[in-house]
């Protein structure tokens, strides 16, 4: 259980504030990390956090922050599934007049404060450290998320505006790995079944995924012979490319995250100016910096 | 004569048969009364009448689907690809719901339509061939979810018009517009199950499909009629679904058939056919709605959620068996 | 000879193969309108078969079927019905979870708008059915709740409610009692006036002089004979049957009743039969008599672990014995054949050998696994002994005929070498010449020193192997006759007044 | 009585039962052979060692599961839990899988026994209750994911030691680990249903539960039986997993238990009870294996592979059920 009481911040009747988080899915590395930073900070600043697990889908979001509106908080952090889908959730909230803060990644209709980075840019870093690493030619394959999800779409989205600045950069095959590393490992197996050593690149959307083909690729001896990038520097993530098997992740501040979005959402609930847009920047992660990330 | 006859008449009032049917749903309303009783004494959040309504709202959408699979389970089938039809219709009403296009009408027969298509599709499957149910409609399931990514060109589709958004998000008399068609649905198909032809049928097909057919029912038929129906239901989750969410979304309902079949079997549907109620059903709907929502208002944490919502399932319909008269 | 125009239905040519089997070969059947046509043969002779075929379950391989000069041969069922054919299956066809009156009126309900039902009418309706069959079933209950034998009445007032011109009757009395089957005599004596053909299907041979017009013999799948009644006697008819003379139907034995084996004391199971005192005998036979519903089925249940008893012992060579399970009865040396062949009996899908083997499967293993070629041995030497008609030993046992699905689960109880068999309607829709070899078998056992206990309601069955029969009226047991005293007028008397 | 008793032993060997049978399965058969021949004719890269090698370890984590759920499902039950039983077996062998830590004995021993804790936990309530398997293990579904995330934190338990690793990654003598335990495995659960007094008994309680009751079988023994190995089975397969990915994932395995039942379903396994066969489950797992290698293969896009990959499926069993003899 996330609450924890102090007694630094109270609102003006001296009740606890409350504040409503609904991330995208609690099964995710990188959201927990978000999520942890945000429940530690609200520890730290007295604030009881109600956290709910909105399992990927946009509609259980609504809901949660319908939820949220009928027990009247006095803020809401919102993870949003989807940019469209999740997009009543915030016109709900500022209906209400709770504020509501997006973490990580946007809805179309803007909320109260936004506290992330794009997730377009992050393949755009990707895709462009294989660019550079090919020379600009080569044949890529690209390991897709859950398709129709918010953050597949935009990293396809990054990882095809870089392609098409390399007119020599082949995309050869592309499919989901639906965010997972058994699957995308055995996706990989089988494109090696079928281009072999034609193979130059792996764009995967995450690093589970991404280190499900590492995986693939070392089993059939063709590691050293293939790029393979990912985003999100999960400590596996990390550690893959500290060995060397993962040639590069996009890290992503969790941390930041979480603790720029706790702070903002008190800000706002207590009237205290704030800052509407946060932006975090992406990094790329090679072995030359990666031991800075590592904890 | 007269007398004899009116001696006959009188136990179809309150007769043995109907007192063993109302205990059976007993159990799982007494479960369902606990719960509720539980989470109102626990959390004065609960029994408000806007968390109320919430819950019915979002509840909804999982009862729609769980009517169309208590047809569909009675007649002794099973159907599993409730979910990605929900995102069919959904992507096709979105596709047609863009503002200053066409009607509000034509989004939603779009969706309905596509919706009792792919219904009858796995129907004419299932009476044709010999495949079991289950194969054909976890088939169509991946089919489905393929043809809804292919529409949409894997892209939620937004910008919808406000009047197709009422649908879901609208009120009528300061209620959601999802709790009025939730109720026009039940009402509609438990007279469909308990006061037509068809109804009847499904329960003889359920029941014992030999003796069904030697009666002079015609499987296929029945069959067709059930998959079809929920076919537009799930459409109808579907279009209210995308509505509430304002976006046509290719991987919607993903894994709702689950949640859909435990309702109606909560409710005392048997997955062996020939039994079941939609008022069973609404009430295994709201029991999993509530446990849920109250989970949230407790604050649980969502790993423990998962646990304490898999045994309150369980314990709900152990409760229920327990109160079920022996045979 | 009469013309064909003189017949309402008319069967010529007809063959059907069921996986390399031939059900029927080249069967004829003519029957004149308003005349009670019995279908004769012995299990498995095909009556079964062809009756589905009429009634449009099952299509024929070759032949034609005409009715009322109509070729009806590839219609299915749903025309057949309303064509004015109906059937009484010879396995119960109903649907437990819906009423009676839902079950009569099935397919054929009265519907307003839109299919809307009228269950009130309905049940009127039925009521009025059921009334005029002198029947006392509430249109309302569900089926699953009536006995075996009201559900079977249910039946017969489903077939003939649907103003049938041909009724077929697939043994419609082999789990009635005799007051019953007067109702549905008497019905058929009805219809009979009213120009309706029945066509009739029996093993019990009184029966069928009692009513047939007509006999048509069937055996093994071929047509032999259409003769009148008036001009077989029950020799002739059985000899056209099997092939062969049966002599005696019960034969002497010679056994000598030993130690008891099984007896129960103060035997209770609430609502169902209480105050139950007996004692079964080394070699001997223990009859239990009484009207249908009279607690008989739930007495041997009971002492079977089927159903807990609410009070009483139950003693096994003197022992007192727990008994909360099958299990436990069968390790106690108790075996039961129940009267319900299909729910409790076999499992459908499993071969007859696996059947057979099922309950003593534990003796024919080599270590965890199952020793095969023990099986195959025993089951062979069962199938022998018993007469089982069957392909081989591999058919499922769904596809036997019901008289040789009663021996493989005869079979089954036996190899599970029992002190104590309970025989719960041991004969029911066996053919005259399977229930001379099942007594035999009885008096075999009782040589060997079984004890019996034998639930029938068949008095002469009863009569004629038990050494004492008990009488049980309403669940209280009303008498015990030695063989002497009992005859059928005695028998009947104590079963009506308790 | 000698020579009696041989006619009678020559139709043990090929009596109508097997021949029934073995048409019964020559149906998937064709299918399947035909699906790998046109893969072969299509892309030279299907019929290669190496891809075969990779097929066959691919399917092997699906073919455990569905080797347990197949016992459940001849029982006439149904096991939902079982990708929550991976995940939770993952999890915890992986706990006790890091180097340096203890024998590789100690995880496999620890996910094993979890396993078949969790199984023996779904039969346990399934045999005391009179909660339908579909609910009982729905429910455990839930809970068991939400186990694993307790268990693990909700993040991925990585470094694992080598002799761990070698389960999933290794080879002998060139044959990958999987295939090896797969084959194995194979074998055990074929000896066991055809072989066994168990086997024979949960044909029995499939194909008519009352009457083999009657026959002096324990139903809940043979049910807590089936259950727990199903348990068993999916440890394997969760070590396997685990292994193979180096990581014990809290989400692994989601949606594993509807693929484990199309395979013994599409194999030939009758949902209400009562029939199918080890090998026909383990055709089912390589069928759906081989259509999704070769859909890899031939590079379809991920939106059409699920169009295609439900249509195969449906059509394969309609194959095969055009090649069943009518009964
Ligand atoms: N579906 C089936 N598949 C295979 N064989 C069958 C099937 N139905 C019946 N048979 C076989 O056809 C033959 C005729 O069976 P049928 O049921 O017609 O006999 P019957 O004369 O009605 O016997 P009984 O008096 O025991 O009812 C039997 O040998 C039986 O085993
Ligand atoms: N499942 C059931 N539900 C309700 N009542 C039942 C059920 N089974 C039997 N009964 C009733 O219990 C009573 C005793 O039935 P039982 O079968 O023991 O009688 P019986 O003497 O064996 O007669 P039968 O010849 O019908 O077997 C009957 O009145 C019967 O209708
Ligand atoms: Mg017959
Ligand atoms: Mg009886």
């Amino acid at each position: 259980n996330q609450s924890t009481t102090s007694e630094t911040s109270q609102k003006g009747d001296g009740k606890k504030l409350v504040i409503g988080a609904t991330m995208l899915s609690m099964q995710n590395e990188f959201i927990v990390n978000v999520h942890d930073e945000i429940a530690k900070k609200a520890g730290e600043a007295g604030v009881e956090l109600i956290t709910v697990d909105a399992e990927r889908s946009a509609l259980k979001q609504v809901e949660q922050v319908e939820s949220f509106i009928a027990q009247k908080v006095d803020a809401i952090i919102m993870n949003p599934c989807e940019v469209e889908a999740s997009s009543p959730a915030v016109t709900k909230a500022l209906a209400a007049k709770i504020p509501i803060i997006n973490v990580n990644s946007e809805t179309s209709v803007k909320p109260s404060a936004f506290v992330g980075s794009d997730d377009v840019e992050s393949a755009r870093i990707a895709m462009k450290f294989i660019a550079d690493k090919l020379g600009g030619k080569g044949n890529v394959v690209m390991i897709h998320g859950y398709m129709g999800q918010a953050a597949q779409i935009k990293r396809e989205q990054g990882a095809r505006e870089i392609l098409k600045q390399y007119p020599n950069l082949k995309l050869i095959a592309h499919q989901t790995g639906e965010w997972d590393r058994a699957k995308a490992m055995s996706l990989m197996e089988n494109w090696i079944q079928s281009y072999g050593s034609d193979i130059n690149a792996v764009f995967a959307h995450n690093d589970e995924m991404g280190l499900g083909a590492v995986k693939a690729l070392t089993d059939a001896g063709l590691k050293n012979k293939v790029v393979v990038v990912s985003i999100d520097a999960i400590p596996d993530g990390l550690q893959a490319v500290q060995k060397g098997t993962l040639d590069a992740t996009v890290f992503q501040n969790a941390e930041q995250q979480g603790a720029k979005a706790i702070e903002t959402a008190v800000k706002i609930a207590n009237g205290q100016p704030y800052e509407k847009e946060v932006l975090i920047p992406f990094q790329l992660v090679t072995k030359a910096n990666v031991a800075q990330f590592m904890k | 004569m007269k007398n004899a006859l009116d001696t006959y008449l009188k136990p179809v009032r309150e007769s043995y048969n109907t007192r063993v049917r109302r205990l059976g749903k007993v159990g799982i309303v007494i479960a369902f009364i606990l719960i509720c009783l539980a989470l109102s004494l626990i959390t004065p959040r609960f029994l408000t009448v806007s968390n109320l309504m919430i819950v019915v709202t979002q509840v909804s959408i999982n009862a729609l689907l769980a009517f169309g699979v208590t047809f569909v389970i009675i007649t002794g089938g099973i159907d599993l690809s409730l979910g990605s039809m929900v995102a069919v219709t959904g992507v096709v009403a979105a596709t047609f719901a863009h503002p200053d296009t066409y009607p509000v009408a034509v989004p939603i027969l779009a969706g309905l339509a596509s919706g009792l298509l792919f219904g009858a599709f796995n129907g004419f499957v299932i009476t044709r061939s010999k495949v079991p149910p289950f194969i054909v409609t976890l088939g169509t399931m991946t089919i489905g979810r393929g043809l809804a990514l292919i529409l949409s060109k894997g892209r939620p589709i937004s910008n919808l018009s406000d009047s197709f958004n009422f649908i879901g998000g609208g009120q009528l008399l300061g209620v959601p517009m999802p709790i009025i068609i939730l109720i026009l649905l039940f009402i509609v198909c438990a007279v469909i199950l308990n006061k037509t032809v068809l109804g009847r049928y499904m329960y003889a097909v359920g029941g014992n499909e030999q003796a069904a057919k030697a009666s002079g029912i015609r499987l296929s038929t029945v069959k067709m009629a059930v998959y079809t129906m929920s076919g537009g239901l799930a459409a109808l989750a579907g279009i209210v679904l995308t509505s509430r969410i304002t976006t046509g979304q290719p991987n919607a309902g993903a894994g709702f058939e689950l949640d859909a079949i435990a309702a109606a079997i909560i409710g005392g549907t048997s997955t062996s056919g020939g039994t079941g109620t939609m008022t069973g059903t609404l009430i295994g709907a709201l029991l999993i709605g509530v446990i849920s929502n109250g989970l949230d208002l407790l604050n649980v944490s969502s790993y423990y959620q998962q646990v304490v919502m898999g045994i309150i399932i369980i314990g709900a319909v152990v409760l229920d068996s327990v109160n079920q008269p022996k045979n | 000879m009469s013309f064909p125009q003189d017949y309402i239905l008319q069967v010529r040519g007809l063959t059907k193969t069921f996986a390399g089997v031939k059900a029927l070969d080249n069967v004829q059947l003519n029957v004149r309108p308003g005349e009670v046509h019995a279908l004769m043969g012995e299990n498995g002779a095909g009556k079964s078969t062809l009756m589905k075929i009429l009634i449009g379950l099952l299509t024929p391989d070759s032949g034609e079927i005409l009715f009322e000069g109509r070729d009806l041969t590839a219609h299915n069922v749903n025309d057949v019905l309303k064509q004015g054919i109906s059937m009484i299956h010879q396995e119960i066809l109903a649907v437990p979870e819906l009423t009676v009156a839902q079950n009569i009126f099935l397919g054929r309900e009265t519907t307003r708008l839109f299919g809307w039902l009228d269950d009130r009418h309905l049940n009127q309706q039925a009521s009025r059915l059921l009334e005029q069959l002198g029947l006392d079933i509430r249109p309302s209950t569900r089926l699953k709740f009536l006995s075996v034998a009201q559900m079977q009445m249910v039946e017969i007032a489903k077939a003939i409610s649907n103003n049938a011109r041909v009724i077929i009757m697939d043994e419609p009395t082999s789990a009635l009692s005799d007051k019953e089957v007067a109702t549905l005599f008497s019905i058929i004596s009805d219809l009979k006036k009213q120009g309706v053909a029945i066509i009739y299907i029996s093993h019990k041979m009184d029966e069928i002089f009692t009513i047939a017009d007509t006999i048509t013999v069937l055996r093994d799948g071929r047509y032999m004979e259409t003769r009148p009644a008036a001009e077989l006697d029950n020799r002739t008819l059985i000899a056209l049957m099997v092939g062969r003379e049966i002599d005696s139907l019960f034969p002497e034995s010679a056994a000598r009743r030993g130690n008891e084996v099984l007896s129960v004391r103060q035997f209770r199971r609430n609502g169902k039969f209480a105050d139950i005192n007996f004692a079964v005998h080394e070699g001997e036979v223990l009859g239990i008599a009484g009207l249908m519903g009279a607690g008989r089925t739930e007495i041997a249940r009971a002492i079977f672990g089927l159903d807990q008893p609410d009070g009483g012992e139950v003693f096994i060579k003197g022992q007192k014995a727990r008994i909360n399970s099958p299990q436990d009865a069968i390790r106690n040396g108790i075996g039961y054949v129940s009267e319900d062949r299909k729910g409790l009996g076999f499992i459908p899908r499993l071969s007859v050998r696996q059947n057979i083997t099922l309950a003593s499967l534990t003796s024919h293993v080599k270590g965890p696994f199952v020793d095969e070629r023990s099986e195959v041995a025993t089951t062979a030497r069962i199938i022998d002994e018993l007469r089982i008609k069957t392909a081989d030993m591999e058919q499922p046992v769904v596809y036997l005929s019901g008289g040789n699905q009663q021996k493989v689960v005869i079979g089954k109880v036996l190899l599970a070498s029992p002190d104590v068999i309970i025989l719960d309607e041991p004969t029911r829709g066996i053919d005259i010449g399977a229930k001379a070899e099942i007594y035999k078998l009885i008096n075999q056992l009782k040589a060997n020193g079984v004890a019996i206990i034998m639930i029938s309601s068949e008095l002469p069955e009863i009569l004629g192997l038990s050494d004492r029969i008990l009488v049980l009226a309403k669940g209280k047991q009303t008498v015990v006759l030695s063989k002497e005293e009992a005859t059928q007028e005695t028998i009947m008397a104590y079963a009506m007044h308790p």
